[in-house]
């Protein structure tokens, strides 16, 4: 392995934002701090008068906040999950996209495992989780995998970054204390490059399984209670579907940013948004067949308590929020995507966002209906999200946006140490790989 | 710039993960022998620290391994 | 801004604080909180009587500390037999409630403005003694008034005999409707009526009855349906209910029988017609104990086969023949038949009417003179000296029936008339007014000429724990305590089988300065120099006044104080052979075994009722009904449907009023066990409670029928507004299949003006949407098939 | 509103200080009288249940107040500032304004009767050796939590079921 | 030991007592209508009402309903903090000081009969300190549920233990029991044979709530059976 090349990088462009992150980055930011200052408000005012301030009520008893918990958690997906999986599979096309899906990951799961302390009505008793939690709870699976999953995710985003560090302290960034105290010392020998590649493999083969689990135990929180509607054993995979579904969507979405700010045209080329739009498109598919056997074997049971829940979202209360979740997941991303045509940049990025918002309404279509139909005669209940809630919504994704431009502003978005070595080493590995996979010409074929 | 205090401080932050590691796998098996205590299905709680001790300390695991593999891979030269 | 429940409360406390025109804001004295944290924590416990409704439930009132936290039924107590209602439950949050007046108020500014200026007691008390010294001195007398909302208590006799010693015969006491009474004073002439045994029937009809939800004791009988109720299915027991609306007692029957309001009459004639037909009455009873029943020009008989064939009872009722002719079958072939009225069918036009057809149905079956269904009320002992009869003190009441002339029609059922009376010239024009235990403002009374008639006193004196809706019109307000607070005795519940007088008595000393009525008309008496209100020996209380009362009970030697478990018949054993169960021989132990087992009774039920002491039984018949509505004109002209117009049969067959248009209903006013006649609307928890099963709590609710609901695509819990000619509500929209689809049910007994914090302004008061309407025949305002519109109301 | 909210905030990381510093544990308060428990039970010999009348039969032990304290003092004994003020007490027929230190939470039932006449609980087990103290309470003798209650019934084999004594 | 419930739909008449002895012995929070609207109002026992058929047919069930202190409570397995578990005498007890208020058992719950505080239950100045001193007034943000009047059960406990016998039937009576005036709750031990509600929950009439949950309620109705 030979030192990085003495003549300016081209790949050095990449640093620009953090280098000279410009005027524009600061109004943003300040804007965002005010609206997290006001959240931060709102919250410690909910602390204060008790969760009434929020629209929930008997029977329904969780709404947004748990609502935005499975969102956040599910758009997590996105990234370790796919980064690994497409690392694992070796899929070269990969490397300028990799790092932006773990960066998602990692902040939204520390906003999405905030969600479940903001819907406490006591959260001031959160220790009693340490002296006398239980395990049995599905919540508190819920606690350890979380922790699992950010930890991993963490770890999973910090060492593939440790060479990105290392240019930074070289070119002399400040702050330097920063990078010099994240790059663990990083030269780039052939030892460490083994180190880190050992790491990383071990890294790929546990990080999926985590990931996976973690959403298969918030689709848990709803199947382990009997309430129709929720207790189903196609929940757990449903969520993983539906989470890596959204993750991808927003890649989608923050690469189409991220290309239109910083320029990336270079980087992120078309081919990269065909190959996710793709994959996107098959999610969505696999998404649609999810939903479908879900309900199907709901109504053709046609157990009396699933049937109201079932009305509910096909015909009653939901219908609108119901119909509209199957366009913006099925509908709209398979007219767009599955056309060449209308495969472009705002093809896309229309059919990610409508993907987003489309999860999001899932979410609530999960959550909502089966609390407001409960099983006794009472009446059907109302949900009517208060403003408390709307603003906690919005300062999530102002700490989201905050934290990744934050992150960018800090450390370069795109490997760019992985995109050398794709450079140099791939086309290379590639070629042998694939040759290794055809059929060897010299070996005669075995008789009989 | 500090190099000794940066070293220091990366050796604490190193034993700092161990630190919270060991603390999730204290609190696990303290939640496991509460619920031994109260006849709480401790099942359940002994097949989820199953599961969930030995995933934290591969992650630390994974962690110290690179950290102490960079600064093994370090030139000599620089050390000085 | 949101309005969080913090500043609610804090609304609500400074509404209330403006109200009672006070600064201290504890509803209870301070030493008591520290004492109720930190104190010793000495369980005591009290017996008295619940006021909350005329039923006089024996009460428990546990106390910690001296401080009562809750109230439980008397278990010993012959009527409730332990258990209470929640009205009963709830009394300590009217003897508690944050709003209590806690000073005597005169008002500030003209008549029907709330405010006011505290004034002390002997101010107050100087001002209304003046006042009656000045009548007394011009020998105007007559000019005093008393209106009193008669809570079947000793109290108001000693009201009764306050007005009368002064030489006033005004005195008006307010009842709500009771069951049969109206109907069976007609018939026989009789105050008060026989009683009925629902334990011996097996074939029980209720026109419109709600036994289970208002007096004359929701416990008793609730009691009594789960017993029925658990037993019908061996005594082949048949509950039928006939109502426009599924109340209570309809949803514990077993059959529901949908009728237009106001002509439950038409029906049960439509069903005399059917039994006469089949000649399938009891001929016995018919021939010796009633008259007008045939041979006459105009008798029973001829009336109901000419005016009552099936066919046309259904176009009136909208019962179809076929359940005419099933009900009349069932009823005249059951053993022990019993059918009542009351309730709604007392609310209506045609009230007296309805009630007097219900007791022709029982002269036929001849449930009156066999098979146990009928009770005397046995006179309580009070010994030589009469009660001063409260029906006869108004000479504005002179309506008598014919069989019995020298009977009054009670008071209770026409005092809603009283400004109608003034200006029809049958009420000398007052110079005062004492209101007390009531609010007729918030009643459904035609309220314009109540306002105009209460206006133009100058003195009107109210005493009130709340400042209510009458407030306003009073120009004193004298803070009186509550029934946990005083002396009193409640007297025998009508149609019970057997008698018994509860004993109310201070579980807390009177609290913020308020004083129990009748120790204040004791103070007012002396100052006038009437003080023969009590025998001369006795002291200067109103208790003592109780004692006095007592003394003769007492030497009857009748009846026991409340005892525990003993089965009756051990000891009608004992009484037998001479023996009483408490030996007291001085009348200070029987007083002191009053106050420690809370009251008094006589267990020997009441006897079967002879009908041969009786003079007969009057059917009802076109003549007497025109008779009867000839007199009424004269009493009060001018007022009620008929308008003094010539009598005839046409008004008898009840408003056969049906919705006019799509989206008209019949307003169907309805009252529940929660709140009543709006008594409960002031305590915060039958407040929440009053909708509890239709699940609007708090709010006024209107009853739809589902598919009239979906023909106005309205939905349930939405918010409509009801028009009527006269006004408007908005309530929100309960659609159950338990109404007929010709009407809209409507709670009464929310929507106060006043009646603090928690009643004041929440929900609303249907009477709003009535017009005066009055049963022509008794004079009683109704509330039934205001023809309504229904409009929907964007939240 | 909104106004309040900010300062309950502030108020409220104040009190986040406070509790983390435990500054709202240790609260002293000042008797009305300084009674000497040593003196009655040492000198005159009476037991804590001649003055706690209720301790063996009630949930509450009682404090005593003037009408237990007149059976001695209804005349001076001594001439005790003290019992000069108790003196004064009982001629004004005015209820002594003891303040109740061993305060049990409103959610937890603990009754007297249940630990010292049928559980046999000494009473220098919550209370610490009342016959040698020459000044009344003035800090609770344990600080009232639930540790030391489930500590107790654990070692004694009781009922460590929640609802046994939580309501 | 095992306390259960027979309520007797054949002696129910809907009076409603029993939900507001309910209220007033356990200091359950009045909501304010504003929050009523909302769908916060707290009452232990409920009172439901089932409409059959239609006129002339129609028939109304109406049956009290408290918590059904399952044998396998659902609401029970979910709580992070063992605030609500079930003890050995089959109590589904709810410890306040402990909740911390996720709602996750009021999502579980079946049978819907778990309420929230919202709000810090308030009452007007004065009611609140009169409340019954044997139960606490529970804090903001925590869930409460019908307990079986547990605090009568520790009293009743106290007094037998205190005479030197063992509990009776009487003893311990729910205030919904003792309180309705149809006589239609009954209480008692289920698996003492001479408690009333161990024959009568075999009674051929008895059923439970949604029995085919497998929460094995121990509130045992009795049909209707006209």
């Amino acid at each position: 392995m030979e030192k990085a090349p003495a003549a300016p990088n081209p790949d050095y462009d990449l640093l620009r934002p953090i280098e000279d992150p410009g005027k524009s980055f600061y109004y943003i930011v300040i804007v965002l701090l005010v609206i997290i200052l006001y959240t931060g408000y709102v919250y410690i005012r909910q602390v204060y008068y008790g969760l009434g301030v929020t629209g929930m009520a008997q029977p329904v008893t969780w709404g947004f906040y748990i609502i935005n918990f499975v969102f956040f958690i599910g758009i997590s997906h996105a990234g370790t999950l796919i980064s690994a999986i497409l690392r694992l599979s070796k899929a070269e096309w990969r490397r300028p996209i990799t790092r932006m899906a773990e960066v998602i990951t990692a902040i939204v799961l520390a906003i999405g495992g905030l969600h479940p302390i903001i819907d406490l009505g006591r959260p001031d008793r959160m220790t009693h989780l340490f002296y006398n939690g239980r395990l049995q709870s599905p919540l508190l699976w819920d606690i350890v995998s979380i922790t699992a999953y950010f930890t991993a995710s963490t770890v999973y985003l910090y060492i593939p970054m440790i060479p990105d560090i290392a240019i930074l302290r070289d070119r002399g960034v400040k702050p330097r204390w920063l990078y010099e105290f994240l790059s663990w010392g990083w030269q780039g020998t052939e030892q460490q490059h083994k180190v880190l590649d050992r790491a990383m493999n071990i890294l790929m083969v546990v990080v999926i399984p985590i990931a996976i689990s973690v959403h298969t135990i918030i689709s848990y929180i709803f199947a382990m209670t009997v309430q129709p509607g929720w207790h189903s054993t196609i929940f757990g995979p449903y969520f993983v579907v539906g989470a890596i579904f959204s993750g991808i969507a927003a890649i989608l979405v923050l690469m189409i940013v991220f290309r239109k700010v910083f320029h990336l045209e270079r980087y992120l080329k078309l081919i990269h948004f065909n190959y996710l739009s793709v994959l996107l498109l098959v999610m969505s598919l696999l998404w649609f067949y999810f939903t479908f056997s879900e309900y199907l074997t709901g109504y053709y049971g046609h157990e009396p308590n699933e049937m109201r829940v079932f009305w509910y979202k096909f015909s009653g209360a939901f219908a609108p929020y119901f119909w509209t979740m199957v366009t913006c997941n099925f509908l709209l991303p398979l007219i767009l995507l599955s056309n060449r045509k209308t495969r472009t940049i705002p093809g896309i990025l229309i059919a990610s966002i409508s993907v987003i918002i489309g999860m999001w309404l899932e979410r609530l279509i999960i959550v909502v209906p089966s609390l407001a139909n409960p099983r006794l005669p009472y009446p059907t209940g109302i949900y009517i999200p208060s403003s408390t809630e709307w603003t906690l919504f919005l300062g999530g994704v102002s700490v989201f946006i905050l934290g990744y431009m934050m992150f960018a502003r800090f450390f370069p978005v795109i490997s760019i140490w992985e995109i050398q070595e794709g450079r140099q080493e791939s086309a290379k590995a590639v070629t042998e790989r694939i040759t290794s996979y055809m059929p060897d010409p010299q070996t005669p074929l075995a008789k009989g | 710039m500090n190099y000794k205090l940066i070293d220091r401080l990366q050796i604490l932050s190193i034993s700092l993960i161990w630190l919270l590691f060991t603390g999730i796998a204290v609190w696990i098996l303290n939640l496991i022998k509460e619920s031994l205590r109260l006849h709480d299905a401790p099942d359940a709680s002994l097949g989820i620290s199953l599961v969930a001790i030995p995933v934290f300390f591969t992650l630390s695991s994974v962690l110290t391994y690179v950290f102490i593999g960079l600064r093994k891979g370090r030139k000599k030269d620089v050390e000085s | 801004m949101k309005i969080t429940r913090r500043n609610f409360l804090q609304m609500l406390g400074i509404t209330g604080v403006a109200a009672g025109g006070i600064s201290q804001v504890w509803a209870i004295p301070d030493k008591w909180i520290e004492k109720l944290q930190y104190g010793p924590r000495i369980e005591t416990w009290k017996m008295s009587t619940c006021g909350q409704c005329p039923a006089g439930c024996g009460i428990r009132v546990r106390l910690i500390d001296e401080i009562p936290v809750r109230i439980f039924g008397n278990p010993i107590a012959p009527v409730n037999s332990g258990f209470i209602c929640p009205m009963g439950e709830a009394g300590l949050e009217l003897l508690y409630h944050p709003d209590r007046i806690r000073q005597p108020m005169r008002r500030k500014g003209k008549k029907g403005e709330s405010s006011w200026v505290p004034i002390s007691w002997e101010e107050a008390l100087g001002q209304i003694s003046q006042g009656l010294k000045g009548l007394l001195k011009n020998q105007q007398a007559d000019r005093f008034g008393f209106f009193f909302g008669d809570r079947n208590t000793l109290l108001t006799h000693f009201a009764g005999d306050f007005v009368t010693r002064m030489g006033s015969t005004n005195f008006f006491p307010w009842r709500a409707p009771g069951i049969n009474e109206l109907g069976l004073w007609q018939a026989i002439g009789e105050y008060p009526p026989p009683s009925f045994d629902l334990d011996k029937t097996d074939y029980l009809l209720t026109f419109g009855t709600n036994l289970l939800e208002g007096p004359p004791s929701p416990v008793y009988f609730n009691r009594l349906y789960g017993k029925l109720k658990e037993s019908r299915t061996r005594t082949g027991l048949k509950m039928v209910h006939v109502d426009a609306r599924m109340s209570q007692a309809g949803k514990n029957a077993t059959e529901w029988v949908q009728i237009r309001p106001g002509s439950m009459g038409v029906l049960a004639l439509g069903m005399a017609y059917v039994i006469l037909r089949d000649k399938n009455f009891d001929e016995e009873f018919v021939a010796r104990f009633s008259v007008d029943f045939r041979g006459g020009k105009e008798d029973f008989q001829t009336m109901v086969a000419r005016d009552y064939p099936p066919d046309k009872v259904f176009a009136v009722t909208g019962v179809p023949p076929g359940t005419v002719l099933r009900l009349a079958r069932e009823f005249s072939s059951a053993k022990a038949p019993l059918a009542l009225s009351g309730g709604t069918s007392d609310r209506s036009e045609t009230a007296l009417f309805t009630q007097w057809a219900v007791a022709g149905l029982n002269a036929l079956s001849g449930s009156f003179s066999a098979k146990g269904l009928w009770r005397e009320p046995v006179p309580l002992p009070w010994g030589p000296t009469p009660i001063p009869s409260i029906n006869t003190r108004s000479g504005a009441f002179s309506l008598k029936p014919k069989l019995a002339p020298d009977t009054d029609l009670p008071a209770h059922w026409a005092s809603e008339e009283l400004p109608h009376l003034r200006s029809a010239g049958k009420l000398p024009d007052l110079e005062m007014l004492m209101i007390a235990q009531v609010d007729p403002l918030y009643l459904p009374v035609d309220q314009k000429p109540w306002q105009e008639w209460l206006s133009r006193i100058p003195q009107v004196v109210q005493f009130a724990t709340l400042i209510d809706d009458t407030s306003p019109y009073a120009d004193l307000v004298l803070p009186a305590t509550t029934y946990l607070e005083q002396w009193d005795m409640t007297l025998p519940v009508p149609n019970l089988p057997f008698s018994q007088l509860g004993l109310q008595q201070p579980i807390v000393p009177p609290l913020n300065g308020a004083r129990p009525i009748g120790d204040v008309l004791l103070a007012l008496a002396t100052g006038q120099g009437v003080t023969t209100l009590l025998s001369e020996k006795s002291g200067k209380s109103y208790a003592d006044y109780i004692g006095e009362r007592l003394k003769p009970v007492f030497a009857s030697g009748k009846g026991t104080p409340f005892f525990e478990a003993v089965s009756l018949k051990f000891l009608g054993e004992l009484r037998e052979r001479g023996w009483q169960v408490y030996s007291y021989p001085a009348f200070a132990d029987f007083w002191r075994l009053l106050q420690e087992k809370g009251g008094w009774w006589d267990p020997g039920e009441y006897p079967e009722a002879e009908w041969k002491k009786r003079k007969k039984f009057a059917f009802p018949t076109l003549a007497r009904l025109n008779a009867l509505l000839k007199e009424r004109a004269l009493l009060s002209p001018g007022q009620g449907t008929t308008k003094g117009e010539p009598p005839s049969n046409k008004w008898m067959e009840g408003p056969a009023r049906k919705p006019e248009a799509p989206d008209s209903f019949l307003l169907a006013p309805f009252t529940t066990l929660m709140n009543m006649t709006g008594e409960g609307a002031s305590q915060p928890l039958l407040r929440e409670l009053s909708g509890l099963i239709p699940r609007v709590y708090w709010q006024t609710w209107a009853e739809m029928h589902p598919k009239r609901a979906e023909r106005l695509s309205l939905k349930d819990g939405d918010l409509i507004r009801v028009v009527s000619g006269k006004g408007s509500v908005t309530l929100y929209l309960k659609v159950v299949p338990t109404v007929s689809p010709e009407i809209l049910g409507v709670p009464f007994g929310q929507g106060h003006k006043e009646s603090g914090r928690y009643a004041k302004n929440v929900g609303a008061n249907p009477v709003a949407l009535i017009d005066p309407l009055v049963d022509p025949l008794s004079g009683r305002a109704s509330w039934q098939s205001m023809q309504v519109r229904v409009e929907k109301v964007n939240k | 509103m909104r106004k309040h909210v900010a300062l309950y905030t502030i108020a409220f990381a104040i009190l986040c200080v406070l509790i983390v510093t435990g500054c709202s544990e240790s609260k002293n308060y000042t008797q009305p009288i300084q009674y000497n428990h040593k003196k009655h039970i040492v000198d005159a010999g009476l037991t804590c249940f001649d003055c706690h009348t209720r301790v063996l039969t009630h949930e509450k032990a009682s404090i005593p107040n003037i009408l237990i304290c007149k059976g001695c003092h209804e005349q001076p004994m001594t001439e005790s500032k003290e019992e000069k003020k108790l003196v004064d007490y009982i001629k004004k027929n005015q209820p002594i304004p003891w303040i109740q230190v061993h305060r049990v939470p409103n959610h937890a039932y603990f009754s007297h009767r249940r630990h010292v006449a049928i559980g046999k609980v000494a009473c220098l087990t919550c209370h610490g050796d009342v016959a040698g103290m020459t000044l009344p309470f003035s800090t609770p003798y344990l600080p009232i939590k639930m540790a030391f209650c489930i500590g107790c019934h654990s070692k004694n084999h009781v009922n460590t079921d929640c609802a046994t004594c939580h309501r | 030991m095992k306390w259960g419930m027979v309520i007797d739909l054949q002696k129910c008449t809907g009076c409603g007592e029993c939900v507001a002895a309910c209220k007033l012995e356990n200091n359950v929070a009045i909501v304010e209508p504003k929050e009523s609207e909302m769908g916060r109002t707290m009452l232990w026992m409920d009172m439901l009402t089932v409409y059959e058929g239609e006129y002339p047919r129609l028939r109304v069930r109406q049956f009290p309903r408290p918590c059904m202190h399952c044998d396998h409570p659902p609401c029970t397995k979910v709580c992070p903090v063992r605030a609500t578990y079930r003890n050995e005498e089959g109590i589904v007890a709810q410890i306040y000081p402990q909740c911390i208020g996720c709602r996750y058992c009021m999502a579980a719950c079946p049978y819907t009969v778990k309420s929230f505080n919202w709000y810090k239950p308030e009452w007007a100045p004065g009611i609140r300190e009169t409340a019954n001193p044997d139960v606490s007034v529970r804090l903001v943000g925590v869930v409460e549920k019908c307990t079986f009047c547990v605090h009568r059960l520790q009293k009743a406990k106290e007094q037998a233990k205190a005479e030197g016998r063992n509990l009776r039937e009487g003893d311990f009576q729910t205030a919904c029991a003792e309180s309705c005036p149809a006589g239609a709750i009954v209480f008692g031990d289920l698996e003492n044979t001479n408690h009333r509600v161990n024959p009568l929950s075999r009674s051929p009439r008895a059923t439970r709530l949604l029995e085919d949950l497998g929460t094995e309620p121990k509130v045992i109705y009795l049909k209707e059976v006209d």
